[in-house]
């Protein structure tokens, strides 16, 4: 750069200076404000930093004024509330889970840069959600993924999901980290916006919490990891900001995407977690979306002190770079450390052990002033706080879509059904060899999940469950569900149902609920339509987190996934994590045993707004989502605890998108036995096998415990009907067809190599 | 048959790590003298009749879409002579310093 | 006294608390190896783990090849100690010239992680012995380059001189050449294979417990010796 | 600095998985007359001082104990010219029908 170098005191000087604040996506009012702070322009690298810390990605700007929900009624009493132990503003929460152990969970979106670059997008983004982790202090312990595409048959689909599955696939498995679960949902409206979510778990000792702060004057600011280029300028901005379609045969803003490196982040998990036990950690941070912005200024506004950092001493991977591209680099496998003064030579011994790049590059100052200087001159002088947390805060409009009640009304009911046992047949093949319903181990056989030795469940089962103390048996188990049908129908009631069956995924396999971390994919917030549907499901997750005692600690929000005028279904995932006290308790869905009975938990009604089925028979979509009931679901997850602790059921399955039939066909098929089923009195067979309603789940209880199972349902209040037995090498549904599991199998399994081998 | 040869490189500014980690074990083996190393793919392709313009152009667009993603990777399209030199075709990108385009 | 059983960890190596854990399971006692140490520290027998030593970005096992550990692992097996190869290890033990051919990318071009049934075909290894000929046992397979090659001539001599010590059943996953799974070398002490038994060695986490055999194996031949 | 590229491609007789899967998807993606493809690597090594016949002798050993795994893979060391041009050095292996060693 030849231009003079753009100082404080230049800026003081030179008041009328013009500054792209445009281009770096800053609103004119946002820049107003910035000059109003600091009272004068800013310098080019503090608009650097301001305008990637206000855009929407890391402010939060549109979405903050409804996430506060999540705190406003978070539940002050019950499992969830009581093992709180850090909540939502932390890079991840944290959970009690006894024995003196802590969990921390996070979901998080990386979906504009996947559809762009899949495989180093997806890739990224498993390393993000990593470094949340291990900044909290934890060992990361297992992955989940999330995701969902357009249409499984649309030749997109074929470039984006295999670089995807690969792309999380590479960098997890070389990273050692279980893939314990996730989803695959197809969709023709993620057509050019697939959502890429990815989540980490991870473990640590109470006493190793560590929260990102910068205290005590004269600490010092390691920066460690790779080396700093010129990858993702601007990315968190423009990313997440705006879409980057042309708009206008104008060129296309492209953003620069980044390659990861997985084997640098393995090197950083275990130098982190080797200095945190070493006790030479006061604060640190990650460095994400923002880079080096966000990294001091989070950590400087989080302490009580103020920070002075030398840029020239961050170590570069290309010598070009301006300071204000050091500042908004987003170069990858980078962590801050703040570091006592007599640690740093201890702490940059663990960096050489494990062969990681460590630099001193500031300090922390008293006083409360964020000074970033560049060739000796001083190039930022700001208030962390103003940067870090007090961006800008919208009140966007929004307003019930017009369309939402003709959406509603059309409802299912005057859909044609199949009349008799063989159209029930062909339906049921069709339903379960469909994109969504099929079997998904093509993407799951590229995942490891057996790594570290502790995976007591993973795909296919309604959670995944890790091992976290090998001689008592504790253990947790996580399930991420959200079905963007549901809440396109109904946003409200949407977020509720994907928490419901998230919570009930997790109490079939055994674990107690207690926390929720969510992800927040909707479309354009200056879409008042968009809005409203975030609006509300926000509304409604909040709502029944508070009802079913689940706090949320913590998650993430992608908004703008849309292209023009066509918005995503609005889609919030929520991960739901549970407590077991001995794993060998859990239990699996797979239907093992010759003669155990098979009971249907909770109550059939027709419910087929939404449906499966309706999508795969006919296309459609509309009416209402199934009804939710809370306090049922509690008390079917109460149920399923019990007997999974006292040993009364072999097998439990959740019952959701898809129904009955889906649940029995993935429950056979996984233990390679089959069944034989009743339709239950006063049901209509049709809505036996494919409603939707909530609050249900299929057990396999051996004979031995059916009375003592059966008396528990009925002292507790649970509809329980014993609808068949476990038997044969066929599904039959009595009276209507038989399924050989042969051709169930090949059904099921041969949809996703068909489509993407 | 003619061999025409597509070379794909990270565009410069992004990390490779391919190459970082050849170049991080260099001195543990001992050599030294190698200030960078970047990792890239190859690609041979057996081309049937003439390599003409019209031939290379569509080896051209090939590499575009489907051997490179231009997001992040530059390639090269290089004919092979007789004499085993390879000489980049105009009108391809040319990774950093190379030839005229 | 018991068998010491000495387990290297290269940056990047990601089994290697499984492998730990297994020889544990199987009644010996576990020495942790560094990479960059040169000293067995005296343990009786060494595992190369599995996971992506130095990120595999170059070949796998060929940057690992060339750590100090691996110039007396080198120099002890042809010595005669015990050592395994798993996966990652196989890699590197091939990488060496400890064990012949070499693993490519797996023919379809993805990563695969399932379980893998196998035959044992030779039970006359340091780490086969508590297997019976024959025998069929299922273990965890994951890898993304586990194709194993070799000229036809070296794997005639494999075949002829009963060193092919594992063949995939049920579909080979890999494209590996005539379904090898594991080789061993002329001695009989090293031996390299791509499934993991190390992860089939508890009913909780792994699909069977059938991996056991190869720790039990090594600790029983040593203490006999 | 000069520029000294190593190519790594896998011997003749292996089964190159990678180069098959670009040559399945041709036709899907209409492109014809391609008979054969091949997928290797290159590396591009960044030499301090002159390319002279001892500093190509040590890069070929670098190429044979370490980038190339010749139990399957052959390689070539090229130099690259002023003008984009890349020879290939005599005395390291050419792939297959390649130019006299
Ligand atoms: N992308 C993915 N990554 C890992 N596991 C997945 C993925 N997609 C689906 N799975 C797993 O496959 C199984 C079936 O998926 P799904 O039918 O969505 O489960 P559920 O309805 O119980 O949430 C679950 O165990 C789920 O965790
Ligand atoms: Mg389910």
């Amino acid at each position: 750069m030849s231009a003079p170098l753009d100082t404080v005191k230049h800026a003081a000087e030179t008041p009328e200076t013009g500054l792209p604040w445009a281009e770096l996506g800053l609103k004119e009012d946002e820049y107003a404000r910035i000059r109003d702070i600091l009272g004068r322009r800013p310098t080019g690298a503090e608009l650097a930093m301001y305008s990637v810390m206000w855009s929407e990605h890391c402010s939060y700007k549109s979405s903050k004024v409804h996430l506060r929900q999540f705190g406003e009624k978070a539940p002050t009493e019950g499992p969830g509330a009581e093992a709180m132990l850090v909540g939502i503003g932390e890079q991840a929460g944290v959970v009690d889970v006894g024995q003196g152990y802590a969990v921390t969970f996070k979901v998080e979106s990386h979906n504009h840069p996947s559809y762009v670059e899949p495989y180093q997008g997806a890739a990224t983004g498993i390393g993000g959600i990593v470094r949340d982790i291990i900044a909290m202090g934890a060992r990361p312990v297992a992955v989940m993924d999330p995701l969902r595409f357009g249409a499984a048959d649309h030749p997109d689909t074929k470039r984006v999901l295999p670089g995807v599955v690969a792309g999380i696939g590479g960098y997890g498995n070389c990273l050692g980290l279980p893939n314990i679960g996730g989803e695959v949902v197809f969709d023709a409206c993620y057509q050019g916006n697939p959502l890429v979510n990815a989540l980490c778990v991870g473990v640590m000792k109470h006493e190793d919490i560590h929260l990102a702060k910068a205290a005590g004057t004269g600490n010092k600011v390691i920066l460690y990891g790779a080396r700093t280029g010129g990858d993702g300028i601007g990315g968190a901005s423009i990313l997440a900001s705006e879409t980057f379609e042309d708009t206008d045969g104008k060129p296309a803003k492209r953003p620069a995407v980044q390659v990861g490196d997985p084997f640098q982040e393995k090197l950083l998990i275990e130098c982190t977690l080797e200095a945190f036990h070493a006790g030479l950690v006061v604060g640190i941070q990650d460095l994400g979306a923002a880079g080096l912005s966000c990294a001091t200024s989070e950590l400087a506004s989080n302490g009580s002190g103020g920070m002075r950092v030398e840029l020239d001493d961050v170590p570069l991977r290309d010598s070009s770079l301006s300071p204000e591209e050091i500042l908004m680099s987003e170069s990858q496998e980078r962590m801050c450390a703040v570091v006592e003064p007599g640690n740093v030579d201890g702490f940059l011994a663990i960096c050489e052990k494990w062969e990681v790049t460590a630099t001193v590059v500031g300090e922390v100052t008293d006083g409360d002033r964020l000074e970033i200087f560049w060739h000796g001159e001083k190039i930022v002088d700001v208030d962390p706080k103003t940067v870090a947390h007090e961006g800008p805060v919208y009140e966007r409009p929004y307003a019930r879509p017009d369309w939402q009640d003709a959406l509603q009304a059309d409802d299912p009911a005057r859909l044609p059904r199949p009349a008799d046992g063989d159209a029930l047949r062909a339906a049921a093949l069709a339903l379960v060899s469909s994109p969504n319903q099929a079997a998904k181990s093509w993407v799951t056989d590229q995942y490891d999940r057996y790594v570290l030795g502790d995976t007591v469940l993973a795909q296919p089962e309604d959670s995944g469950m890790i091992r976290i103390d090998a001689g008592t048996g504790l253990g947790v188990a996580v399930s991420t569900d959200g079905n963007g049908r549901y809440a396109k129908l109904d946003p409200y009631e949407g977020a509720r149902l994907a928490l419901a069956e998230s919570y009930r995924n997790v109490a079939a396999t055994g674990a107690q609920p207690l926390a929720v971390t969510d992800c927040l994919n909707f479309g354009s917030p200056e879409d008042p339509a968009a809005m409203w549907q975030f609006a509300e499901a926000t509304r409604g997750l909040a709502d029944a987190c508070l009802e079913l005692g689940t706090p949320v600690t913590g998650g993430n929000v992608s908004l703008y996934n849309q292209t023009g005028e066509a918005a995503i279904h609005p889609t919030p995932v929520v991960g739901v994590l549970g407590v077991i006290d001995d794993v060998a308790r859990r239990t699996p869905m797979a239907f093992r045993e010759e003669g155990h009975l098979i009971y249907l938990l909770g109550e059939t009604r027709e419910e087929l707004g939404g449906s499966a089925w309706s999508q795969v028979a006919h296309g459609h979509l509309g009416g209402r989502p199934p009804r939710v009931d809370l306090e049922r679901e509690r008390l079917l997850a109460d149920i399923l605890v019990s007997a999974s602790r006292d040993g009364m059921v072999d097998a439990a399955h959740d019952v959701s998108d898809g129904g009955v039939v889906q649940a029995l066909a993935e429950s056979c098929l996984k233990g390679g036995k089959g069944a034989r089923v009743v339709v239950p009195d006063g049901l209509d067979p049709f809505v036996f096998l494919f409603s939707e309603s909530q609050g249900r789940a299929l057990v396999a209880v051996p004979r031995s415990e059916e009375l003592r199972f059966a008396d528990m349902c009925a002292v507790r209040g649970l509809p329980a009907a014993r609808v068949g037995v476990v038997d044969g090498e066929a599904l039959e549904v009595q009276g209507q067809f038989v399924l050989p599991l042969a051709e169930l199998r090949s059904a099921h399994e041969s949809t996703l190599p068909e489509l993407f081998a | 048959m003619a061999r025409v040869v597509v070379d794909v490189m990270l565009k410069p500014e992004i990390l490779d790590p391919q190459g970082q980690a050849v170049q991080r074990a260099l001195p543990r083996l001992g050599f030294e003298g190698i200030s960078d190393v970047r990792q890239g793919k190859r690609f041979e392709l057996e081309v049937e009749g003439p390599v003409d313009g019209s031939a290379l152009a569509r080896i051209r667009e090939l590499a575009e879409t489907f051997l490179a993603n231009t997001v992040i990777e530059d390639f090269t399209v290089k004919v092979r002579e007789t004499d085993g030199t390879e000489r980049a075709v105009a009108g391809t990108d040319i990774p950093s310093e190379g030839a005229p385009a | 006294m018991t068998t010491r059983i000495g387990v290297v960890t290269f940056p990047g190596s990601l089994d290697d608390s499984d492998a730990r854990r297994a020889i544990g399971l199987a009644g010996g006692d576990p020495v942790a190896l560094w990479h960059r140490d040169k000293d067995l520290h005296q343990v009786d027998a060494v595992v190369l783990p599995g996971g992506f030593s130095y990120g595999d970005y170059l070949r796998c096992g060929a940057i690992a090849r060339f750590s100090p550990v691996m110039a007396t692992v080198i120099e002890q097996a042809k010595a005669g100690m015990p050592v395994l190869g798993i996966c990652n290890g196989f890699q590197v033990l091939c990488e060496s010239h400890l064990l012949p051919g070499a693993l490519t990318r797996n023919d379809h071009l993805h990563f695969v992680c399932r379980d893998q049934r196998l035959r044992v075909e030779s039970a006359d290894t340091a780490w086969t012995s508590d297997y019976e000929r024959g025998q069929e046992i299922t273990v965890p397979l994951k890898n993304g380059e586990g194709g194993y090659v070799a000229d036809e001539r070296t794997l005639d001599e494999l075949e002829a001189e009963g060193r092919v010590v594992f063949r995939y059943l049920d579909g080979n996953p890999n494209g590996s050449r005539r379904d090898i799974a594991g080789i061993t070398n002329e001695a009989g002490n090293v031996v390299g294979l791509m499934p993991h038994p190390e992860h089939a060695v508890e009913a909780l986490t792994g699909p069977t417990t059938d991996g056991l055999g190869f720790f039990t194996s090594a600790v029983k031949k040593l203490v006999t010796s």
